[in-house]
Formats: C-alpha cells, structure tokens, sequence
C-alpha cells in the first residue's frame, strides 16, 4: 500500500523538522500575495528615524520628555489606568547621566539603558512580565544546557 | 464581538500594567487543571520501568536517578506554571513567550536521558521549535502591525479582520504548532515519551494539548469571520 | 431545581446510560459476529464488580499518580456532564475537558510502569495529534453558528434547521471521533489487544469504566445536540442507541489498524472535512 | 535642546514606507533559510541554519517601527540564544553517547601563541565590565556578560569549573529574585517605582551578566583543555 | 564635478565597504581570509554607526567585532589542528598497514 | 534622510546575499565557514536596527551575536573532535 508507505516515511523524526519547515515556507510564500495594511494608530509611536539626532537632541532617539522625579514623561501605553506611575520611569535620569548629557550631544542610547528611560519603562513596568518570562526563558534554557554540559559533555564520567 | 460567546463571562482580570490577564469559565477550567496536575507532579515519585531483556528470560529495571530526577521535577513544574500561565493571560506577546517558555523546558525534561533515540527525537523537537519562533514571533509581530495593539481584549473589539491578521494568525498556529510539537509534527514527541519518568512526561503533553487548545480561543478571538 | 441535585441527577443518568449503552454495543457486535454475547447489562455490572474488588498496586507504580489519575479521569468527565445537560455551557470547554482526557488517558498508561502500558502511552500520543484535528469540528460549528455556547447553539438550529444537514461532513468528522473512543473501534490503538488492553490492565477499572460510560454517553450527547438539537429525552435516548448500534456494526466488521495507519487514516479524514467544510461553507 | 517631536500621534510615514520592504525581507530571509534546512542532511548544518531563520523572525518583528516593537525584539533574541545554546548542548550529548564510552578525546595541547590573546583579555573585559556596570540593566548584563565571557575563554588558568558554576548560577537565581521583587513592587507599592527600577535593572544586569560568564566557563573547559 | 564628491559621505563609503566585505567573506574560500574580510564587513558596521551619529553604540560593536574575530580565530586553529591530527592519525594507519 | 534608505537597503542587500552566500555559497559544506557566512546577515540585520533607530535593540543584538557565534563554534569544534558522523 502506497499510501501506508508515505505515512510510514512521514513519521521519522529526522524528517519532520524539514517536513515542518517546508509547510512553513509554502505559507511564508503566501505572505508575497497577501495586501499588508499597516495601521499607522500604534502604540507607543516613536519619532521618525534620524529625527531627534538631527535635531541635536542629546537624548536621541529615546527622548520623551519629563524631568526626573517631578513630571512624568509621555508614554502612549494600552491600559493607563493600571499603571499608577506610568511616564515617570521614561522621564527618570540618573546623576551620572545628567552629567554627561550635559557635556555631549552624542549620548544617545547609554543614557536612557541606564536605569530609566523608555525600554525600561516598557521591558520592566508596563511589559514587565514579559520580562519576566524573558529571563525566566534564559534561565530555563541554562539550566537546561549546564546540567548536560556539566553531566554528560565536559565531565564525561561513566554512567 | 464579545469575548463571552467563546468562553463564556468574563468573571474577573488581573491588570500587570499592559498585560492583563482574563478569566472565563473556560480560562478558569485549563488554569485550574494545570495548577491541579503541577501540584500532583510535585508530590510523586515516578515509576520505574520495567522491560524484558532479550535473550534471556530476566527483566530490567530503568529507573530515574537522583539528581536527573530532581532537575526534571523541577522543569515540569516550571513547564506546569508556564502552562497555567498561558491558560489566562490575555496578551498575545506574553502568551507566545509563555509558549516559548513551555518549548524549551519540554526539551530539557527529555534531554537528560541515556537513550539515543530520545535524546535525538529531544534534538529534532528542539530543531522544530527554533524554526517555529520565526513564524510564532513573525505571526504576532504581523498582527500588533495591522491592529495597533496586541492586547485580546482590545483586538476582540475591532469590528473586522483584514487579510494581514488571518495572514498573521496562520503563522501564528504554525509557529505554536511547531512549538508545542503536537499536531501534526507527532512522531517526533511521540518519541520523546520511550523514557521513563511518567509524571514528567505527563507535564509535556498536557501543555501541548492545552496551548493548542488556547490557541485556538486566541485565533477565534483575532479573527471574525462575521 | 437544586443545581447540587441537578448535576448529580444527570452524573447518575449519564453512568447508567452510558453503561447500558456499552454493553449494547457488546451485544450488537457479538450477534454480528454469530455469537451469543454477554447480557446487556454486562458493563454495568461489571463497573459494580469492580468497585467490589481488592485493588492491587503494581510495586513499580509512580505512587500517588497512579492512583490520583484514575481519580482526574472522572473529575473530568463529571464536570463535562456539569458544562453540558446542567449549564449548557461554551463548547470550547469540551474540547479542553477532551484534551485533559487524553492527557489522562496517556499518563494512565505511564503511570504504571508496565512496558505494554507505556506502548499504550506512546500511542496515546501519537493519537492525540490526530483526535485533536478532529475534534476542531467545534470551530466549523462555530464559524457556522456564530457562537460557542450550546444553548445558543439549540436555538440557532430551532430557527435554521438542524447542523446536521447543512455541515454534513462535520458531523462525519465528529462521528469518526466518536468511533475511535468506542470499545473494539479500528483506531482504538490505545487499548489494542496487542498490547493486553494498554493502560487498562493495571488500573483500578472501576473509576475507569465509570468515566468510560459517561464519557460515551457525553459524546453522543453532544453529538446530538450540536448537530441536531432540540431533542427531548426520548429522541436523545433513540439517538444514542441508533448511532451505538451503527458504531457496532462498523467495529465487528474492522480490524485494529497499525498506530501509524490509524493516526494519518484520521488525520486525512480530519483534512478532507475540514477543507470540505470550509468550502462547502464559502459556498 | 529638547527634540520638537515626542512622540507623535501617528507612526512616521517613512517607517510605514519602509513596513513592506522590512516584511518582505523578513520573509525572503525567512524562506532562504525553511529552504535549506529542508534539504539539508547533517543536523549540525540544520542547527547552525536555524540562525537565518531567526535573523528573518527579528526582521519581520522590527519591522513594526515603534518602540514597542524595539522592546519586543529583546525577548526574540534571547530565546534564539537560548535555544540555540540548550539544543547544541544536546546534539553534543547524543553524539557523545552515540560514540559509546570507549572513545577517549584526547586532550589536545592548543598553543597560541598570538599576541592578541595574551595582552587583549584583561583589557577588554575591564572595559566591558566597567561599560556593562555603566549601561546597566539588560544591554549592560550582555556587554559586561561579554566582556567576562572573553576574559575566561583566553585566560591561560584552567581552574575548577564546577565550583564556580555554581556559583554563578546561584548569583544569577539571587539576582533573578531581585528582579522579580522589583515587578512585584512596581504593583503593590507604585510610590516606591525608583526602587523598583533599580532592583528590576540591577537584577537583570546581574543576571545576564552571570548567565553570558557561564557560557565562558564551558568554553574554557573547551578550549583550554591541557 | 562637486555632486561627485558630495556622494562621497561616511554612509555611502560604509556601504561600500559592507558590500566589499560581503562578497569577500563569501567569496574567499580560505577560512583565515575570510575573518580578515569580516573584520572589513565590521569596520563598515562601524563607520555606518558612526553615520548615525550614535557614538557609543560604536564604542560597543568596535570593542565587540574583535572579540568575535579572536574567537573564531580560536576556532579555526584548534579545528585546524584537529584536522591535521586526523589526517596524521589516518596516514599513520594507513602506513601501518601498507 | 537619504542616510536612512541608503543604511536600509544595504541591510537588506547584506542579509539576503548573507543568507544565499551561507547556504549555497562556496565551501559551505565545512561547518565553520558557514559560521563565518552567517555574520553577513547577521551584520545585515544590525544596519536594519539601526535604520529603525532601535539602539538598544542593536546593542543587545552585537553582543549576542557573539554569544551564538561561540557556542556554535564550540559545538562544531567539540563535534569534530569526536568525529561525529551526523
């Protein structure tokens, strides 16, 4: 039976994963064909690319106004009214950044990946949890890849 | 649309900020189940397998040893959370990194086992699930973009769905099918679960056939036909 | 009613129902095969017996999992009574209870420690890829109707006519379905001969063959109800007994086919009528 | 100078422009890499593939253009690193169990001489240490975590692995804590947020930092073997 | 005359270099040659980060692309010795028994 | 403005040339040399971060990079080590 062989051939482990990823790729091609209309109402805009620097803004491309520790800076979020202080983590400078966005128009990202500004706003308030699973994601994996490696590759003892 | 005639009311929500998490009568049956079968998993021993041998009439036991036992109590368990976890949240981006989440401890309560066979099904499964993040993250990525937002609640309210979100919610389905492994990539699971260590194994399939389910809640909810 | 008096009113209808159902299947297929059979009521009694029996743990078993599953088994099927004759709840909520169900169905076969109950747990498995597809009949329904709830789901075919007739090959898919949970069917690969019945040797088969009653009944209870509806408890009872009847004819004429035949057999029924489906419903 | 744009109602029309090209290389990329991995036979190939197809899944989520999109991105690259990390680990096992015990790796006196390597590391790693500290939260852990890993892969010493792995990982569980403590605060106290920004950023910090100096330590088992 | 040099800004000198790089990292088949290419293709990311004007992002990738060439400098000495065992290992084999 | 297009589509040109070149370009059948390849689109996809301004993003991304690069190079090193037929 020629059907039962196929099946049979289908069901190998080396083979799904090529299996698998043509099936992805035949609906991948579909994407070529389908109208994308992109909805230009998106949360959490940011400025046009190149704009802020240009505009010598030390702050660049992060910058969303605010001062630190008294007004919030602008954040469009989903839910507002979950998140109590919602604005003020973007608006947040540490000292040392203040000084040295005093001294250079150049400081662009360092300054707001230092705790405060934008993503942390988003990667630990108002997305927290996916920050959460994120590193939990991390973790898992290392727990994961240490145990074999610790056990079986590097230690190589019988067992 | 409301969310209602799918699961039924919505009996109560936990907001994290942008990520809210919804219960309905139907969220609150899977999270309690996986809850349920999390906790069973943390106070059982697992069984030891008993095989005949060739050759000779004698038996031989497999058992899980020790320290391969406690690691992978300790990543069904996760595996469990993550599961209850996907059940109720009610954003898309947080539900694919749970399904994530769920993919790769999958591969990690099988890869401690001496068999071959398992420990290559445990690669080929772990092959699947990396390509299927391209059309998991993709698939979401492509629905935030034609909606505007990626919370369920909201996207139920939109009155219409243009190609981009079905487009967005095929690869979507792929990209969690590949990731939990079930239907139709089996064989490869299926092999998985030749090792011994049941209450672990139990943990791998549940959340596969429950994320399926749920997904299939989430793609009703992006996508109305009517 | 006492909704506490309600559910326990149609947990007791479901098991009995169920039951004598099971053991009419029993009989209609020993006839076709020319024997006498056991007595209808077998099943039940047998339930009975079981219950009566000391229990005995195999000394490998993943201890209290093995006992705990058994116990899941009828939580769950109890609570598919409560979603479905006492609230008419959503029917996403079968397909999770269904899905827990094969969930359980695989760990039962695990738990034991047995090797032929761990061949049942592989199959389990390598079965679920393929009742799952089938069990997405519930979204043709619902791209249909509209809805999830099954009471809204009665009223829709009150004003447009039974589901049966206008998605035809959704009901065949729910129907294959229903065929592979029965005792003897050609895909219940989980419980082969072959492999001495599976999980089904090792465990306390009371609690199973209670929830294998109500979970028969279940099935054809929403079988009937989504794709017919509006029936009273007489039709329902006429309903069961018909499509019992017909399902015994088919298992005493088919052999157990191969895990791997049987799991694409009904993967390839579930692409036929799901694409056959979705056009018929463009259309 | 403050910038005269914020944040505007609307996403930039250049970025809304730029929406197709960026999908459509995501997905280019996307099919280049299915393709191969579909033909290709060796399993180390396909793994190594898989990158592609996780460039072309960050393409396609980038392509949004918001800032939400940017922060999306993150996750999407750490659960290509961890999973490209955890299944290379198992590929390796099941090779090395495939080989059976008796095959005996011999240890390989690995002499580089180069210059680079003996003068390079220190310096490289205070710098990136001290960059790390400076960025702090999750840009600062990968680059200080960087900086770390570089100076264990090429320092000459061959110490004892196990004992500072576990003392790594340890730190990194405190430090995974900490975060977690620092989300909860976010929520249940809100006037205490720059506390909770500083527990959420340092824990990160700590963690990735520690997590990427793991990577060194089973690099240097690896290299340094003598 | 002067349109000419006006294209000649850091960004269209670093895509050059990019593409230089690209096909050159393809192009060469020895693996040595190829990292000297790639460190090219990343002085080109640099100087197109540096068009950007954000300088410590350059700072990071000008401090990161060396790591990356000296590890797979690493990588290709000892697979190179590997090799070379190998093939010495088999040569001896053979030798034994011819 | 023209920078942004310019940086844009060099990406573009950089990851899908990039992908080919790693996949059927020449030698690629040696595992390290495919490595090696897969910096091209990898640098590609850092010129599109930029394009789109997400530093931080970019940032990360250079430094993981890195990361995967070397336990691909450590899986590949410790697989011919033991001669592993795949």
């Amino acid at each position: 039976m020629k059907l039962g062989r196929i099946w049979n051939k289908l069901a190998t482990p080396k083979r799904i994963p090529r299996f698998y990823s043509i099936i992805v790729g035949i609906v991948l091609v579909a994407g070529f064909i389908v109208p994308m209309a992109y909805d230009n109402h998106q949360l959490y805009p940011r400025p046009t690319p190149q704009l802020q620097i240009d505009e010598q803004d030390p702050f660049a491309p992060y910058d969303r106004g605010g001062t630190p520790l008294t007004a919030p800076g602008i954040v469009k979020s989903q839910y507002p009214q979950f998140a109590a202080k919602q604005g003020y983590v973007t608006g947040y400078l540490s000292p040392i950044s203040i000084l040295v966005s005093n001294t250079t128009l150049y400081f662009g990202t360092s300054i707001y990946s230092s705790p405060g500004g934008l993503i942390d706003e988003i990667l630990y308030y108002s997305r927290g949890f996916d920050t959460v699973l994120e590193s939990s994601i991390l973790m898992m994996a290392f727990v994961v890849a240490s145990w074999v490696a610790l056990n079986f590759t590097m230690k190589r003892k019988e067992d | 649309m409301d969310i209602s005639i799918l699961g039924g009311p919505i009996l109560g929500i936990i907001p994290l900020g942008d990520i809210v998490l919804y219960f309905t009568p139907f969220n609150l049956f899977m999270f309690a189940a996986a809850l349920a079968f999390t906790a069973l998993i943390a106070i059982s021993s697992t069984e030891s397998q008993v095989e005949a041998e060739f050759g000779t009439l004698k038996n031989r036991e497999v058992k899980v040893d020790k320290a391969e036992f406690k690691l992978r109590r300790f990543l069904a368990i996760v595996c469990g959370l993550a599961t209850a976890g996907a059940m109720v949240t009610g954003d898309l981006f947080d539900f694919t990194l749970f399904v994530t989440l769920i993919g790769i401890v999958n591969i990690g309560i099988v890869a401690a086992v001496k068999e071959i066979d398992v420990l290559d099904a445990a690669f080929q499964y772990g092959l699947i699930a990396m390509i299927g993040t391209l059309p998991l993250f993709g698939g979401a990525a492509l629905i935030l973009a034609s909606t505007g937002t990626i919370s369920l609640l909201q996207i139920v309210q939109i009155p219409y769905t243009t190609s981009l979100m079905l487009f967005g919610s095929i690869l979507f389905f792929l990209g969690v099918a590949g990731e939990t492994g079930v239907a139709p990539f089996f064989a490869t699971k299926a092999e998985m679960f030749r090792t011994p260590g049941s209450p672990f194994l139990l943990i791998i399939h549940l959340s596969s056939l429950l994320i399926i389910v749920r997904t299939i809640e989430i793609l009703l909810i992006i996508n109305k036909p009517f | 009613m006492n909704l506490m008096a309600n559910i326990l009113l149609n947990v007791t209808i479901a098991f009995l129902v169920g039951s004598i159902l099971l053991g009419f299947q029993r009989k209609v297929m020993a006839r076709i095969q020319m024997r006498p059979g056991p007595p209808i009521i077998q099943h039940l009694l047998h339930t009975f017996k079981f219950f009566l029996k000391e229990s005995a743990f195999p000394k490998t078993a993943a201890m209290p999992f093995y006992i705990a599953i058994t116990a899941m088994l009828c939580v769950i099927w109890v609570a598919a009574v409560i979603v479905g004759p006492v609230t008419e709840g959503s029917l996403l909520l079968f397909f999770a209870i269904y899905a827990i169900h094969k969930i359980v169905e695989h760990n039962a076969g695990s738990s034991s420690g047995s090797p032929y109950g761990k061949l049942s747990c592989v199959r389990a498995v390598f079965s679920a890829a393929a009742e799952v597809p089938l069990f997405a009949v519930l979204i043709i329904i619902y791209l249909k109707t509209g809805t999830m709830i099954l009471s809204s789901i009665v009223t829709y075919q009150n004003q447009h006519g039974a589901l049966l007739l206008s998605i035809p090959l959704a009901a065949l898919m729910f129907f294959v379905l229903i065929l592979s949970k029965s005792p003897y069917s050609p895909f219940s690969i989980t419980k082969g001969k072959d492999i001495v019945s599976g999980y089904e040797t090792e465990h306390l088969r009371g609690y199973l063959m209670f929830s294998e009653s109500i979970s028969w009944y279940m099935l054809l209870w929403i079988f009937l109800t989504v794709f017919i509806g509006g029936l009273n408890p007489v039709g329902y009872l006429i309903g069961m007994v018909i499509i019992t009847a017909f399902v015994a004819f088919i298992n005493a004429l088919t052999p157990i086919l191969n895990p791997n035949h049987s799991v694409m057999t009904q993967v390839t029924l579930a692409f036929i009528g799901i694409v056959g489906s979705v056009i018929l419903l463009l259309y | 100078m403050t910038a005269t744009v914020l944040v505007p109602n609307v996403v930039s029309p250049v970025v809304v422009g730029l929406f197709l090209p960026a999908v459509f290389t995501g997905i280019i990329v996307g099919l280049i890499g299915l393709l191969s991995i579909s033909y290709q036979k060796n399993d180390l190939h396909a793994l190594i593939l898989t990158d592609i197809v996780g460039i072309g899944m960050l393409i396609i989520v980038a392509s949004v253009g918001t800032d939400l999109a940017e922060s999306l991105v993150l996750p999407g690259l750490v659960v290509e690193l961890a999973e490209i990390m955890a299944i290379s680990e198992i590929l390796m096992s099941r090779e090395i169990r495939k080989q059976g015990k008796t095959v005996d790796l011999m240890p390989m006196p690995l002499n580089l001489d180069m210059e680079v390597l003996t003068t390079a590391p220190i310096f490289f790693a205070i710098i990136l240490v001290a960059y790390g500290a400076f960025l702090s939260g999750f840009t600062g852990g990968a680059i200080a975590g960087g900086g770390i890993l570089f100076y264990v892969i090429t320092r000459l010493a061959r110490g004892v692995p196990a004992n500072i792995w576990e003392g790594l990982a340890g730190a990194s569980g405190i430090a995974w804590c900490l975060w977690l403590v620092g989300f909860l605060i976010f929520f249940v106290a809100p006037d205490y947020w720059l506390l909770a920004l500083f527990l959420s950023a340092f824990g990160v910090f700590i963690k990735v930092t520690f997590k990427a100096s793991l990577v060194g330590v089973m690099g240097r088992e690896e290299f340094k073997k003598e | 005359m002067s349109s000419i040099l006006d294209l000649i800004t850091i960004t269209n000198v670093s895509a050059v270099v990019l593409i230089i790089g690209t096909l050159g990292v393809i192009a060469l088949p020895k693996p040595i040659d190829k990292v000297i290419m790639l460190s090219i293709l990343q002085g080109g990311l640099v100087g197109t980060i540096v068009a950007a004007k954000y300088l410590d992002v350059a700072m990071a990738a000008a401090i990161f692309d060396p790591i990356a060439t000296v590890i797979f400098l690493i990588g290709i000495i000892k697979i190179d010795e590997i090799r070379k065992k190998k093939a010495k290992q088999k040569a001896g084999e053979e030798g034994i028994l011819a | 403005m023209l920078d942004i297009y310019t940086w844009f589509y060099t990406g573009v040109v950089l990851v899908i040339i990039g992908s080919i070149g790693s996949v059927i370009g020449p030698g690629v059948n040696d595992p390290v040399i495919r490595t090696l390849n897969l910096e091209i689109p990898a640098i590609g996809l850092s010129l599109i971060l930029l394009t789109y301004n997400s530093t931080i993003a970019l940032l990360t991304y250079i430094a993981a990079t890195t990361i995967i690069t070397m336990i691909l190079l450590r899986a590949i090193v410790r697989l011919e080590e033991l001669g592993a037929e795949l």
